[in-house]
């Protein structure tokens, strides 16, 4: 029972964090419906930065927080222009732009072996302080719950920024009729920018706390957590950000309760649900009732 | 009755809806061989949703759909095509990177009738001297025709014409209309969708008019425009 | 058919023209190997072959390697590529130092994966293979009938835990944990001790396996302290254990004993990975540089003298990558000024007539019939604190011990 | 002629030139190339878990040859159903269109790859720990039966594009709506495509495992293959039956002669080559051919 009680809270917080690694992903498609394979890579070099800011100037991840979304923002508003348009125009934007997007992540990864080399890095977990946090009579290490409310306040800033401000409000449009949103006058490439920009500082952002959460930073991980983000986005259902926190959740759920209970198998977990959620429900479990609202 | 006169195609009480729309809710007519039968109504009245359901693109929740007297509503797409049964798209679908000559070939050989030879379908459509070119490299109305010519290739003895005149200049209308009476004259039946009454006044008689998926007046043309549910249903729609 | 044939035919001729070559003296002896600058093994490839370089550079400077059957010194030519740590490319190039390059003296990248497509090449083409660090049993079973191979440094895989399973046993352990990362390395020493410690009686009250990629073990430690074990060894690449140390450090939770193999090999990416606190009164197994061979060696330099000349030369870093590299290079040494005629089975029968006989740096050499390594062996150590920060000291046993373990670890670390 | 001209190169080139696993590997990834293109040059679908059928070939011979003590040749074919058998399995992923159906078959390759590597089956496939077949190591006999099967595979893909299945093929790539109203049985047509394409990986998985006779799980199921295959028939051109030779050629050779001293720069080309071909050149090399006019095969 103990152990149920502590997979389910530990579930809670992986859910939160992995629905903020998932949702620049589910950003962008709902967008522009491109793929961006290159997520992962995102999240990776969102995730050196931090190790350098700590390692070099002793900065507390925290402060990679404010730095990156800037930094990361910046590159992707230029990155949308030099690619986006142009696939755009294309036969079919939505399978090359899958292909382009995996040749971006292949330069990044490559690039970070360079720059990065392949040793593995980490952040200490101890850099948020002392002693593990207590809740509900459970043990949990205080990084992982500062991953969570980053998780937390990150979906729900981009929440906030859908449907309470006015560039949020073109987005949504956008996401629901292209051709309709332009047509009433929203520069539709303005708008797509800046979610493609905050879509990959969202990436960035999730990439800071990935050492406590994911594992040792190395320019090969991006792949893998590419696939796991598209995992809770479909299962989440697809192009809609918000749904990407119930996905977050079941998926943090399930690997934890893997994890107790059956941990070899535990790999499998996202590429089985992801089929399975695939061919039984393409539209994600929120769309109907998301639709409605 | 005679063989003639039995009809070809027979749709009994059709019922389809998609989530909580009802987008057939018990239709039914039939058409004759040789007989051109106008399906008329608003935009979203169910009218490309009965073409779909008669070339099976998706299954019926009720109701029986019989071709030459045989019940075809559980054969996939292709087997009704084999049989007999084919359309035009409201938006021209060919196989744009593939050639006029092969969009008709591909055609004419798993339509099930090889006896239809592409260059004589190319040469009956006026598409003969374009049969090289990418069906890509087409215009609109170009591809309406490769549309009309690639369901031909097939030898239908039922076809189901949507919306083929939009878009088209009074002399491509005037074109098309004698092609789709030809059509009748060798004995193919037409179910000619199209919300525009005057093109349906050019190449029909009988006419069945629908609205939210149920027959709102079935009969002659000029009776239907006389007909209050009709002209409110056109007005109020 | 024919074909087959014809090229049948070919081969013969040009194993013959490479043997009637081998009594004319050559003008270089060629060694090939491969290491990966990139990918997966890169860390451990790229010290292990700086570790072989050194070598050739200091033979080099004397002149070459004594050759016994040509009676002179003849200098030695490096051949090297890089195989990206892919087994794919990898086999390709073992190929092609074999078939194109004609070295006469093969060895192997880093580890069993990067040594795996080379094993069946060295014998189908009759070239003894220097297996430097590919320590998977699969490779030296008699039934392979192969002795093409010879595993100068560390023994099989399998073997590793031995010693870990007596002190296990001497300290009274009752209840043992073992969690393995899903891959050859990993998995054979795990059940190598889950046996041992099996027929010593100790319990074993879980063993389970992960996959290779986990990264996480919260949930996993909580699992296993449910069993309530009193030591709990934890068996994968680096990054296991890297998240697994640091995840323990966070649990919460506490086990008397927790075993990791990796900062053995490479103690210093470990120890920056997770920091001096987290790592502390942790247990893995020694190995040289770690322990030290010095007054026992009986060929080559003292681990001392190695460290000194290597740091010398502009090296950097040593840890037991480099020592195996370098290792190699000495057995490759011993072989040729041992063996009366330089053809490869010549060399082959004169590493079996030395073997068990000379001590190197790395430790005592002794090969079985099939190549695999049992002279070595790896004691215990614990990660103990020091005045400038943390050391891993050889605790068990006795005779190789410098430190005394701390049994059970200090509970507020 | 195209096909002649490859087998003599492949008969010819060993006795010049000495590195036959290269030549191996070139043949390899040519079949494969050519086994992608029946399935994304021909009907669309872009499959980027590929890999599944090479490992499930690779590991469906190996377990006949260790536990069944098969001779190598049927062995090789057992790892071509067994790759069918896989694609058999994956068929309801054609009710998911484009770039989901290449995640899902990416996701599916992957969970074939975990659950083959996972220890508890160790009994039955050897797990993490690998395969080896020392008993039946001919690395001769294997090249020559990659050299059927990339003939094969060739033949295969000519006869694809001059048949009225290609032609079917290709009606259902462009549009499978009206290729259904054109008669064509897609589900079938497509079904038939893809278990050809998985045969032809399997079979080429199963050959390699024999060539090289000890693998891991991660050697047969590595990304990178899929990555490869997808590369050289983009850069050839998809569709075509020369493009995806060409490419093979030009890019894998160069990845030999280039990669291999300056290796570090090369994933970054080919990763800028993905993108730029993408901008420049969606349909290939060939294409610039095709656009002068010249039919290419």
């Amino acid at each position: 029972m103990n152990l149920l009680e502590y997979a389910l809270l530990a579930g809670l917080f992986y859910g939160l964090y992995f629905a903020l690694v998932g949702v620049g992903l589910n950003l962008i498609f709902g967008v522009m419906r491109i793929i961006n394979l290159a997520h992962g890579d995102f999240l990776m070099l969102g995730a050196y930065g931090a190790f350098y800011l700590y390692h070099l100037l002793g900065w507390n991840p925290l402060w990679a927080i404010p730095i990156e979304l800037v930094v990361f923002l910046l590159i992707g508003l230029p990155l949308y222009y030099l690619l986006v348009p142009r696939l755009q125009k294309s036969g079919d934007p939505e399978m090359l732009s899958f292909i382009l997007f995996f040749g971006l992540s292949q330069v990044i990864e490559a690039a970070a072996v360079f720059v990065f080399s392949n040793n593995q890095r980490s952040i200490p977990a101890s850099v948020f302080g002392g002693a593990p946090i207590n809740i509900a009579g459970q043990v949990f290490p205080v990084s992982w719950i500062v991953s969570a409310a980053v998780g937390l306040a990150g979906i729900g800033l981009i929440y906030a920024y859908l449907y309470h401000s006015r560039p949020g409000r073109a987005t949504r449009a956008i996401m629901a009729e292209r051709s309709e949103a332009a047509a009433t006058g929203i520069s539709v490439n303005r708008i797509s920018a800046l979610a493609f920009g905050i879509g990959i500082a969202a990436a960035a952002l999730a990439g800071i706390f990935s050492p406590f959460m994911i594992g040792a930073i190395e320019p090969s991980m991006g792949i893998g957590i590419t696939v796991i983000s598209f995992a809770i986005i479909v299962i989440g259902s697809l192009g809609n950000p918000i749904g990407t926190l119930l996905g977050g959740l079941i998926y943090g759920e399930a690997l934890m309760l893997m994890q107790t209970y059956l941990a070899s198998w535990s790999e499998l977990l996202p590429y089985v649900l992801l089929i399975l959620i695939l061919l039984v429900r393409p539209t994600g479990l929120l769309e109907r009732a998301v639709r409605s609202a | 009755m005679s063989p003639d006169t039995e009809p070809v195609l027979e749709v009994e009480d059709l019922h389809k809806h998609f989530g909580g729309l009802k987008a057939l809710d018990g239709i039914s007519f039939c058409i004759a061989p040789g007989e051109i039968l106008g399906l008329a109504g608003p935009n979203g009245s169910g009218k490309t949703t009965c073409i779909n359901a008669i070339t099976g693109v998706f299954g019926l929740d009720s109701g029986a759909i019989r071709f030459a007297g045989k019940t075809i509503n559980r054969l996939p797409t292709y087997r009704r095509v084999r049989l007999g049964i084919n359309r035009s798209f409201q938006v021209p679908s060919p196989f744009l990177g593939l050639s006029v000559m092969e969009n008709v070939t591909v055609a004419s050989v798993y339509g099930g009738n090889k006896k239809r030879d592409p260059d004589h379908i190319l040469e009956i459509t006026g598409l003969a001297q374009i049969k090289d070119r990418l069906a890509g490299s087409l215009n609109s109305s170009q591809q309406k025709l490769l549309d009309l010519a690639r369901a031909l290739a097939t030898d239908p003895r039922l076809l189901l014409v949507d919306e083929i005149g939009a878009g088209l200049n009074p002399n491509e209308l005037a074109r098309m209309t004698d092609q789709l009476r030809a059509l009748a004259a060798q004995g193919i039946a037409l179910l000619v969708v199209e919300h525009l009454m005057d093109f349906l006044d050019r190449v029909t008689d009988r006419i069945v008019v629908m609205d939210a998926g149920k027959e709102l007046f079935s009969g002659q043309l000029y009776e239907a425009a006389e007909d209050p549910r009709v002209v409110e249903a056109f007005l109020g729609g | 058919m024919l074909r087959k044939l014809v090229l049948r035919v070919v081969l013969a001729a040009v194993a013959t023209a490479v043997s009637l070559g081998a009594w004319a003296s050559p003008s270089v002896i060629k060694i090939g190997t491969l290491y990966a600058s990139s990918g997966y093994f890169s860390q451990a490839s790229t010290r292990q072959y700086d570790g072989l370089k050194f070598w050739v550079r200091q033979i080099n400077a004397k002149g070459g390697v004594y050759v016994k059957a040509f009676g002179k010194r003849i200098p030695v030519k490096l051949i090297a590529y890089n195989d990206q740590s892919s087994t794919m490319l990898a086999a390709s190039l073992y190929n092609r130092l074999i078939t194109q390059d004609r070295v006469h003296t093969l060895v192997a990248d880093y580890g069993s994966v990067l040594t795996s497509v080379a094993v069946p090449l060295a014998q189908e083409h009759r070239i003894v293979l220097f297996d430097e660090t590919g320590t998977s049993g699969k490779f030296f079973r008699p039934e392979n009938r192969n002795r093409y191979i010879v595993l100068t440094g560390l023994p099989t895989s399998s073997q590793w835990p031995k010693v870990l399973a007596k002190f296990m046993h001497s300290k009274g352990i009752r209840r043992v944990a073992i969690l393995y990362a899903a891959n050859d390395w990993s998995g054979s020493q795990a059940k190598t001790l889950n046996q041992t410690l099996k027929q010593d009686g100790v319990d074993v009250v879980y063993f389970h396996s992960v996959p290779d990629s986990t990264t996480s073990y919260s949930t996993i430690l909580h699992s296993i302290a449910e069993y309530k074990p009193e030591a709990v060894a934890e068996f994968g690449y680096s990054d296991n254990d890297i998240a697994f140390v640091q995840d323990y450090a966070n649990s919460g939770l506490y086990f008397p004993m927790v075993f990791i193999p990796n900062p053995a090999l490479h103690f210093e990416v470990v120890r920056k990975a997770v920091g001096n606190k987290a790592l502390r009164y942790i247990y893995s197994y020694v190995a040289p540089p770690i322990i030290r061979y010095n007054r026992e060696v009986t060929y080559g330099p003292t681990l001392n003298e190695f460290k000194a000349a290597y740091a010398k030369a502009g090296g950097k870093n040593v840890d037991l990558s480099t020592v195996a590299g370098f290792n190699t290079g000495l057995i490759i040494q011993k072989a040729l000024a041992t063996a009366p005629k330089f053809t490869q089975e010549s060399i082959r029968d004169a590493i079996d007539k030395f073997s068990g006989k000379i001590f190197t740096l790395d430790g005592l050499f002794k090969v079985n019939r099939y190549g695999a390594q049992v002279g070595e062996f790896l004691p215990v150590g614990q990660v103990l604190p020091t005045k400038t920060g943390v050391a891993l000291k050889a605790v068990f046993p006795s005779e190789s011990a410098v430190a005394k373990a701390v049994y059970p670890a200090p509970r507020n670390k | 002629m195209v096909v002649a001209i490859t087998v003599l190169a492949y008969v010819f080139i060993p006795y010049g030139y000495n590195n036959q696993f290269l030549l191996f590997n070139m043949m390899m990834y040519m079949a494969l190339a050519q086994g992608l293109n029946i399935i994304y040059g021909y009907t669309g679908y872009l499959p980027f878990g590929y890999v599944g059928f090479f490992g499930a070939g690779a590991y469906g011979s190996a377990l006949v040859i260790i536990y069944l003590h098969w001779s190598p040749f049927p062995a090789v074919l057992l790892g071509g159903l067994a790759a069918v058998l896989v694609g058999m399995l994956l068929i309801p992923l054609f009710r998911l269109s484009g770039a989901y159906f290449s995640i899902a078959n990416l996701a599916a390759a992957e969970a074939l790859y975990y659950i083959i590597a996972n220890p508890h089956l160790a009994s039955v496939t050897q797990g993490p720990y690998g395969i080896s077949l020392p008993q039946v190591y001919d690395p001769n006999a294997a090249y020559w039966t990659m050299l059927a099967i990339l003939v094969f595979a060739l033949i295969l893909s000519g006869l694809m594009r001059r048949s009225r299945f290609g032609l079917a093929l290709g009606a259902i790539r462009e549009n499978p709506v009206s290729a259904e109203m054109a008669g064509v049985n897609v589900v079938r047509s497509r079904a038939i495509a893809w278990l050809l394409s998985a045969f032809i990986a399997g079979v080429s998985g199963a050959a390699f495992g024999w060539y090289i006779s000890v693998f891991y799980p991660e050697t047969v199921f590595s990304l990178s293959i899929t990555v490869f295959a997808i590369v050289f028939v983009l850069f050839g051109g998809s569709g075509t039956l020369l493009g995806p030779l060409v490419g093979t050629l030009v890019l894998y050779g160069a990845y030999n002669y280039i990669g291999i001293s300056t290796p570090q720069y090369f994933q970054l080309t080919y990763g800028l080559l993905i993108i730029l071909l993408v901008l420049f050149l969606p349909s290939g090399l060939t294409s610039l051919l095709r656009k002068r006019g010249i039919d290419v095969p």
